[in-house]
């Protein structure tokens, strides 16, 4: 299954793009993509640490499922107002 | 109401929104970009946005501070791109029958927009230098 | 800046003088004629005013403010005689680098203003009675 | 000693009037003036229970003594805002 992650902010300037494409095995869940998410590009491995995941724009925890055709967003520390 | 916008925030007109003849106390705090923050000086802010859930999150505060406390009206407004130092980024115009209820909600949705509505705010400084503000993350700067 | 006036306060005006460069927060109240106290619809409210005494314990309450709290400005205005439903009878911007201080100021001066600020307010109802707001003190009605 | 007193609100819907003259001792003081004030005007009793007196626009105490040609207010609990 491919998973979609949308990035702002120092996590997309790391990557230098706005977003990416993840391979990922059957049924995956949150906790999968934040460990594909290391794997596949290490870069991001510092800000990870501090993100959170967005799964159609809802906050989610490790163990949120993840359907086909998602919105990940990978959403570190917010600093609006 | 609720917006996110690219451009100049008209925070006269959103006082004017709330407006009520149900309502004692009418509240508007505006957010600036601040010239300095410690030594350093900034030239602008630029404030990225993850636009629909960021909407969602706004539309959520709004409602959920209604349902707290017995406000007439709640318009939030953030503006994001590119901002000037002394321009506003966010404004947020409650009003209410008495004003403890207006006080608290427009901290509460402040204090709450703070917290959970992805915006981000990259500093830039008077000497070129971009840090992206990532509250508890390390500060990492690019040109 | 403090005024007592007898006219329109413009509050928008108020909000954009207190602006300042190493303001990042910005509060706005305006205290408004409420329509209606618990089932009594008001038509609208009278101010009487010591204005001597008004404009020196404002002045007070403003430096007060401003050595208690890091504020960039402090402006207050209270308007007084006749003031209609939905219309303004007192604003006060206030700006400061963070927003806390910014709220608790705007607060501490509302109700300390409200505490030793010779003004008084006479509601008018919609039935053409009269009564003069005196806190603590048996209300008394005119015609 | 004459002893201008300056009225407002209900106090001066009490009496009609927006100011009153006190006839007072030598070298009296504000608790002096607020027992003139019920002494000469009954009608103001109920509302001074709850007023304060100021002294060129201060708020002053019962010991506070009272100048020729100052100007003193009768200060009923105040409502603005």
């Amino acid at each position: 299954m491919k998973v979609n992650v949308v990035l702002f902010a120092q996590a997309r300037d790391v990557l230098g793009a706005d977003q990416l494409q993840l391979e990922m095995g059957d049924r995956p869940t949150v906790g999968d993509l934040k460990r594909a998410l290391v794997e596949q590009h290490p870069e991001l491995q510092e800000i990870l640490g501090h993100c959170s995941i967005a799964v159609d724009q809802e906050y989610s925890i490790d163990e949120t499922p993840l359907r086909n055709g998602c919105e990940v967003g990978l959403i570190p520390p917010v600093s609006g107002g | 109401m609720i917006e996110i916008i690219e451009s100049k925030i008209d925070s006269a007109a959103l006082l004017a929104a709330v407006n009520d003849p149900d309502a004692g106390a009418n509240l508007l705090f505006v957010g600036t970009t601040r010239r300095l923050t410690g030594q350093q000086e900034t030239s602008q802010l630029n404030y990225d946005c993850y636009r629909e859930m960021a909407a969602k999150k706004l539309a959520e505060i709004r409602a959920q501070a209604m349902e707290r406390w017995p406000l007439k009206a709640v318009h939030i407004v953030h503006r994001v791109g590119d901002v000037p130092v002394g321009a506003a980024s966010l404004a947020v115009a409650v009003s209410s029958p008495h004003r403890a209820e207006a006080f608290q909600a427009a901290q509460w949705i402040i204090d709450t927009l703070k917290e959970i509505v992805p915006i981000w705010k990259q500093e830039v400084f008077s000497d070129g230098k971009k840090v992206w503000v990532h509250p508890g993350a390390s500060p990492s700067s690019s040109q």
